[in-house]
């Protein structure tokens, strides 16, 4: 409860599917038990195929999103090309370590489709910037152990894009219903090669 | 001894002149010519490429028109290389005007932080100024489109249609002569292949010797900036028969 | 006196022109003469090693240089100033970009990077511009293969192309950067001392659709135009984009790593391709 | 025991905050004004130290009538926001942060669209349709969340307000001395006067 | 205080427990021996705060279930009684179905916050004094006795580290509806109108601007429903089911234990109310 | 936290400690008196209509080293002599192992000495009541475990009783406690009482219909628990080794064992 991470709530969590990734995230955004904001997105555009989550203390949420939303513009502007998942993982990483006297207090998770491969992409970090590549599911946040349970129950590989919908939603939802600081609805997205597909959630209001 | 004066960017002469300041102008005078016309529903900047060589590889980045931000562009007379710098510095200063207010910079915002730069060039520290001009075309919510244009000195104004480089004169006058206030995008590039088609030396053009670029609205509201590919140019210019001939173009690559 | 040092060197004539970077650009109109031609599978880049003495090492005096595994360099001018340009173009390369992004930076990014710096030098206090033209050799992977980008303009899809196609299509590419911090991207070139007569002989020569061998072949025979002395293993230095070569990687056995693709040709090498000339 | 509240409706926004200046156990003034006009269209109320408040304040102020006069037009309501936000996020990973939290009330002079951005001093930033500070946030935020409606007129608005003031006159300890109210409407920012009604016990 | 601890457990140094138990099973059972074992410590409340409190330190081993809304008022047609039914752990939310409104008698009800074991225990044992006063004197217990019993109790062991708030609800002939507030502290006082709990305040945001003594039945169920709701929405450590109660003077009736989803839907929907939740689905 | 948030209103009900903070200079200190150690495990609980299912791992560790891989957490309670023969309740603790044998040999030797007393065998649900006295009797030094309680009620359906560490007590459809049940529990939210889930095309948006929880039949209940479990083992370092499980049905008590990951 003293700690940054959790002082505000939130969950985040991302799934790979059959050439298709998700990722999806709650909307609270509270001071402690207090629920400020019922519309407090966590997962950020980075471009068409690129999704950045972040929970963690609000603040820097909000900080580290416009840090990134500055990097990759200034990387589409200069090499005229949208940063890939890949690489913008390793830009993140080496932000964050940046600060490793001084940490954000944020959990990123990035999810995306690389074009060149056409191959899903997703990866977890630390405070500090370790990347957490894994080839399932991706979790974040004060619901993080519950998201845990929840993946590894439902999860099976190359699941399509519906069924990868259904599953992350289900996922999520069920997650942060244990959570008293995260939930109150979520939004989820569904990102192929070609098309991006979000969603709200209607979840429980307490 | 005039050379006594001229070459600190920070002395004014006796009668009061920057003399850097005018060399550079000088400098810009001798680069290929680039224009911007302000219509209704969008701009439209194209300027001349000068192909020196046909060993230059033509399909590649854009040499005189950039991006400066989602809702800019701007097209460049003068050294390529004091352009690049003074493009980094644009692009960086949009990215952080946007980081604090988290909304894009004002077009005239974004050029005054660049002329302050170029300003700052003619004053302190002893170095000369930068040797470009820039003609800026961008929208905001508060003024919409406008185009701006911009010199070594720091000096900036807004314009209606406008051209910098070789042949600025006859090209500042046709485009005076041509301009009308309630024209389209359409023909506002329809003026601007025009005009550069009588102030470039060679009277045929092809896409490898012009860039072109224009910033609209689509349908959907949505302000959009695109430089344009080979095909749309030669279709342009064939368009308005200003194409070189077929087996011309077959014969150059 | 000091504060002498603080203004430019470089400043504008009364024609416009700033006179020091035209004196640099005679310094390496003066320098031993480098080539570069792309071909479709890779890049040659090769210059003369002159040596004004027998008794010289000839190995330890070497003008190509690898930025990255991907890119290399050759320059034609002062060689100090060449090096120190190395140096930073591997530190900007690596510190800059490498270090962020865990790749290397595309052709186009370490010119513009090295580009900047050389600009720095005919804009800072104190500082002349470097002495050097540069040639930069480098290999993208590509993001987009073979497809091309649509977007939407007007409520109609419209295809862009030609213009962005350096670091999206990938391949190789081939850039000069002159001592004003300027750089062209080309097909062919050449720089130093010769550069407009081994231009010429290279409109020629050149074809679209040229292979690495071919190209190699006509880099040698350009050379040949221009050099003096003998040509041999020693006297001839070229450095070639090509496929990656996993063997110099050091290692094996690691799925997806690629290895170099620029490598310094060995003078043996020189030797069997000026054999077979 | 200070008490920020802030409403949108379907044309303005209402920032109160509460009248009485404290200094632990003393109030020193019953008529304090927590509240900073940042340009025609932007109001932004304070509550946090004693010290700290006016001085980010009025260094939020002056920098927000500086941008004003150097662009020659005003920065939007969101936009004053971002650049309150990344100020305390500047501040809170400084020396000395301030301790600072804000409610921020303006009306879009060209859409006409009001907005209301909570910000505490970490640097968290939320805009919302209503509002609070201190301990009115567990008072009124329910209340709020029951009769507040996004197209209210101002009458309806101000009777909310007194709905809040009253549930905190009868439920907080502290007399806060009554409510400073500010109205921002497309035509600008006043003033409006917010009587005390008088004593209201629980039931 | 330690001498009342005294009173209530042996020294733990000389190990009697053990002996007590093994009475116990010669003797039978008394399921409520107010026979509590200690830590072999000085201070066993500190160490238990130590151990149990998460409120001051957040890492304590054992965290016992707590954060609750909980209201009752009374009103013409005698009291209503709400809670939400969720037990958290620190954020871990250990439970979305917990009884909070504890049937003491036919006529009789307390609800719960704080400590969920000790509400359960303590109620427990005051629903068994209400019964034994009742076979003693013929006659109903009056709420106030009954909360009296209980503040007597807890106040004993105040110091401790028990926690409990609760209220007592009834109506009986004598009092008409009475309502009393009793907790671990050995507060006990009566009142109209009590909301008890971590989501307190939320609740008397929206009860106290409508609540009229003359409401008819319906609105007064509809405004206690409405009270926890708000509670829930807001207090991360409340929400759950709704858990309803009309206490009336022939026994207190329940109106159900619903589920707050679909109410708050129903309400935001149809209502237009809580117009700060996005429900536009994309 | 009051330095992150100097507006928060102290509400809720406080605990009645006697106030002075435990750093007091006149009060000693009793950090040193820690008489507990975190053994671990996960255990799980499952009732249906004629069932309940009580499942537990068997891995005993303290801090990152394990004691050892099989040390039972399930007991039956009451029945036949030392074998528990006929016993028809399963009591499962986890957490710190010595106070749960604790806690088992008490809850056993009352259960059997209500059926010498009484004559008949305790009924779950008053054996249910009773464990809950016995936890509260350690009120001020509480057994630090987590007990679920499984048998059958008087109407012979699953029955399943959870606990906390001071014996607030709740029957419940499922219930996991101990180290990973911050895991396992929402799985069981979503696949036993079909929390969050929807019935498809019962309407779009705001009409969609919540699928209503029916107990479901043993097989797939068990498969559940065993899922649950190697998805727990997967993630958390406390669980794993083997799966106990005690199926309790009118004809008696059924025992399993599974092996789990040893990783």
């Amino acid at each position: 409860m003293g700690s940054p991470f959790s002082m505000n709530g939130g969950a985040c969590v991302a799934m790979v599917g059959k050439d298709c990734v998700g990722i999806a995230c709650d909307l609270r955004l509270g001071m402690q038990a207090l629920t400020v904001s019922n519309n407090f997105p966590k997962i950020f555009g980075i471009n068409d195929s690129v999704y950045l989550g972040l929970t963690g203390l609000a603040t820097d949420v909000a900080t580290v999103s416009d840090l990134f939303r500055f990097k990759v513009n200034m990387y589409r502007l200069r090499e005229e090309r949208n940063i890939s998942p890949d690489t913008f993982a390793n830009l993140v990483s080496t932000s964050l370590y940046e600060r490793r006297f001084g940490p954000y207090f944020v959990s990123p998770v990035v999810a995306g489709i690389n074009q060149t491969s056409g191959k899903p992409f997703i990866c977890g970090f630390d405070s500090i910037g370790c990347i957490d590549f894994a080839k399932d599911f991706i979790v974040s946040g004060t619901a993080s152990d519950q998201l845990f349970g929840m993946c590894e129950g439902l999860y099976e590989p190359d699941l399509g894009p519906d069924e990868l919908f259904e599953t992350l939603s289900q996922a999520l939802l069920s997650a942060v219903d244990r959570d008293a600081l995260s939930g109150w609805g979520a939004h989820v997205y569904i990102i192929e090669k070609d098309k991006v597909t979000k969603r709200l959630l209607k979840g429980r209001q307490d | 001894m005039s050379r006594r004066y001229d070459s600190r960017t920070t002395i004014f002469s006796p009668e009061g002149r920057l003399y850097q300041v005018e060399y550079a102008l000088e400098a810009i005078s001798h680069a290929g010519t680039a224009l911007g016309i302000l219509a209704q529903d969008g701009i439209v900047l194209a300027a001349e490429r000068k192909v020196t060589s046909k060993l230059l590889e033509q399909d590649t980045s854009a040499e005189k028109l950039y991006i400066l931000n989602d809702n800019m562009i701007t097209a460049v007379a003068g050294m390529t290389a004091d352009a690049n710098i003074l493009i980094n510095y644009a692009r960086d200063a949009a990215q952080r005007y946007l980081l604090t207010y988290n909304t894009d910079i004002p077009c005239e915002q974004l050029v005054r932080r660049l002329c302050d730069l170029k300003q700052g060039y003619t004053q302190k520290g002893g170095l000369r100024p930068f040797g470009v001009s820039f003609i800026y075309a961008g929208w905001d919510p508060q003024l919409e489109f406008q185009l701006y244009q911009s010199n070594p000195s720091g000096n900036y104004g807004g314009w209606k249609a406008t051209s910098v480089g070789a042949n600025n004169a006859s090209a500042q006058s046709l485009l005076k002569q041509d301009y009308k206030e309630e024209c389209n995008l359409k023909e506002a590039c329809e003026l601007a292949v025009k005009v550069l088609s009588k102030t470039m030396d060679s009277t045929k053009l092809s896409s490898e010797k012009i860039e072109f670029a224009t910033v609209g609205k689509t349908k959907a509201g949505k302000i959009y900036h695109h430089l344009w590919g080979a095909e749309e140019i030669d279709a342009l210019l064939k368009e308005h028969g200003l194409a070189k001939a077929e087996d011309d173009e077959n014969g150059d690559s | 006196m000091a504060d002498r040092y603080s203004f430019s060197l470089t400043t504008f004539s009364p024609s416009g022109k700033l006179v020091q970077i035209e004196y640099a650009l005679n310094a390496v109109n003066n320098g031993v003469t480098a080539l570069g031609i792309k071909a479709t599978n890779g890049i040659v880049l090769a210059t003369e090693k002159k040596s004004s003495s027998p008794l010289i090492e000839p190995h330890s005096s070497s003008k190509v240089a690898l930025i990255t595994p991907n890119i290399g360099m050759v320059y034609s001018g002062m060689g100090p100033d060449y090096r120190v340009l190395v140096d930073r173009a591997r530190k900007v390369s690596h510190t800059g970009y490498k270090r962020v992004y865990n790749e290397y930076p595309p052709t186009r990014i370490l010119v513009q990077d090295v580009a900047q710096v050389m600009q720095a030098a005919t804009q800072s206090g104190g500082v002349r511009p470097y002495g050097v033209s540069l040639l930069i050799a480098g290999w993208d992977d590509g993001i987009l293969p073979e497809e091309e980008l649509e977007v939407e303009v007007e409520g109609e899809k419209k295809k862009i192309s030609g213009k962005t196609g350096g670091i999206l299509k990938g391949g190789p590419s081939l850039y000069q950067v002159d001592p004003s911090g300027s750089y062209f991207p080309w097909k062919a070139t050449a720089i130093g001392k010769s550069a407009t007569s081994a231009k010429t002989f290279l409109e020629k020569r050149y074809t679209e659709g040229l292979e690495l061998e071919d190209a190699i072949h006509i880099a040698l025979l350009t050379l040949k135009e221009t050099i003096e002395g003998e040509m041999n293993g020693d006297t001839v230095e070229i450095g070639i984009v090509g496929p990656p070569e996993d063997g110099l990687l050091g290692y094996e056995g690691v799925e997806g790593a690629k290895g170099p693709r620029f490598r310094v040709l060995s003078p043996q090498e020189v030797e069997d391709y000026l054999t077979s000339l | 025991m200070e008490v920020l509240l802030g409403i949108t409706g379907k044309d303005y926004v209402i920032i109160a905050s509460s009248k009485a200046a404290m200094r632990g156990p003393t109030v020193l003034k019953a008529t304090d004004n927590k509240t900073r006009n940042l340009n025609k269209n932007s109001v932004m109320a304070y509550s946090g130290e004693s010290g700290d408040t006016v001085q980010f304040a009025e260094l939020i102020q002056a920098n927000v009538q500086l941008y004003s006069m150097r662009n020659g037009v005003a920065l939007s309501p969101p936009a004053v926001s971002s650049f309150v936000r990344s100020e305390l996020a500047k501040s809170i990973r400084s020396k000395r942060p301030y301790n600072v939290n804000l409610l921020l009330g303006g009306v879009d002079p060209k859409t006409g669209e009001p907005s209301l951005h909570w910000l505490d001093y970490l640097g968290t930033e939320a805009k919302i349709p209503y509002a609070a500070h201190g301990y009115a946030q567990y008072y009124c935020l329910s209340l709020l969340d029951k009769h507040h409606h996004p197209d209210i007129d101002l009458a309806r608005g101000l009777t909310i307000l007194r709905m809040c003031s009253d549930e905190l006159k009868r439920r907080l300890p502290i007399d806060s001395k009554g409510l400073y109210v500010k109205i921002v409407s497309k035509e600008g920012i006043k003033e409006h006067v917010f009587e005390d009604e008088g004593q209201v016990l629980p039931a | 205080m330690d001498t009342l601890v005294a009173q209530y457990s042996c020294p733990a140094i000389e190990d009697t427990t053990l002996d007590a138990e093994q009475d116990e099973l010669l003797h039978g059972p008394d399921a409520l021996s107010l026979n509590f074992s200690l830590p072999p410590i000085a201070q066993p409340s500190s160490w238990l705060r130590a151990m149990t409190d998460d409120a001051s330190n957040p890492n304590c081993p054992i965290k016992i279930a707590h954060g609750t809304t909980t209201l009752a008022f009374r009103f013409k047609g005698g009291i209503i009684v709400c809670t939400d039914s969720r037990a958290t752990q620190g954020n871990w939310i250990a439970s979305q179905t917990v009884k909070k409104v504890i049937e003491i008698n036919n006529s009789l009800l307390g609800t719960m916050a704080g400590g969920a074991a000790d509400c359960q225990y303590w109620l427990a044992y005051l629903g068994m004094q209400c019964r034994l006063h009742e076979l003693r004197n013929k006659r109903r217990i009056t709420v106030a006795a009954a909360s009296k019993i209980l503040a007597n109790l807890v106040y004993s062991y105040k110091g401790m580290g028990l926690s409990m708030g609760t209220m007592c609800a009834g109506v009986t002939p004598q009092e008409g509806p009475a309502l009393y507030y009793v907790d671990s502290d050995g507060t006990r006082m009566a009142g109209n109108m009590f909301c008890v709990g971590s989501g307190q305040t939320f609740a008397y945001g929206v009860l106290d601007a409508e609540y009229r003594y003359e409401m008819e039945d319906e609105e007064a169920l509809e405004l206690g429903r409405r009270s926890i709701l708000a509670a829930m929405h807001r207090d991360a450590y409340s929400g759950g089911f709704i858990n309803l109660y009309h206490v009336k003077e022939d026994g207190w009736v329940k109106h159900g234990f619903s589920d707050m989803n679909p109410i708050f839907w129903k309400t935001k929907l149809e209502k237009g109310e809580f117009s700060n939740v996005t429900a536009d689905m994309e | 936290m009051a330095s992150i948030l100097p507006g928060a209103p102290q509400e809720g009900i406080g605990y009645s400690f006697s106030q002075a903070a435990p750093n007091a200079a006149s009060e000693p200190r009793q950090h040193s008196f820690y008489p507990y150690s975190d053994n671990g495990g996960t255990s799980l609980g499952i009732s249906g209509t004629d069932f309940t299912i009580m499942a537990a791992d068997t891995r005993n560790v303290s801090g990152y080293s394990i004691n050892t891989r099989y040390s039972p957490r399930l007991y039956l309670i009451g029945g036949e002599g030392p074998e528990n023969k006929g016993a028809r309740i399963v009591l499962s603790v986890v957490g710190f192992t010595a106070d749960g044998s604790a806690l088992k040999e008490r809850l056993d030797n009352i259960v059997k000495m209500y059926k010498y007393h009484h004559g008949k065998p305790m009924s779950v649900s008053a054996c249910a009541q009773r464990l809950s006295h016995l936890l509260y009797s350690k009120r001020f030094f509480p057994f630090y475990v987590s007990a679920i309680l499984g048998g059958l009620d008087e109407e012979g359906k699953g029955a399943l009783y959870s606990y906390d560490y001071v014996g607030s007590y709740e029957r419940e459809q499922c219930r996991s406690a101990g180290a990973a049940s911050s895991l396992i529990m929402p799985f069981l939210d979503n696949q036993v009482n079909f929390k969050n889930q929807y019935q498809p095309g019962s309407g779009t948006g705001h009409n969609l219909q919540a699928v209503v929880a029916e107990p479901l039949p043993r097989e797939r209940v068990t498969q559940l628990v065993r899922d649950a479990f190697t998805s727990a083992v997967e993630r958390h370092i406390e669980v794993g080794d083997g799966l106990q499980m005690m199926i309790i049905t009118k004809d008696g008590v059924q025992e399993k064992y599974v092996e789990l990951k040893k990783d």
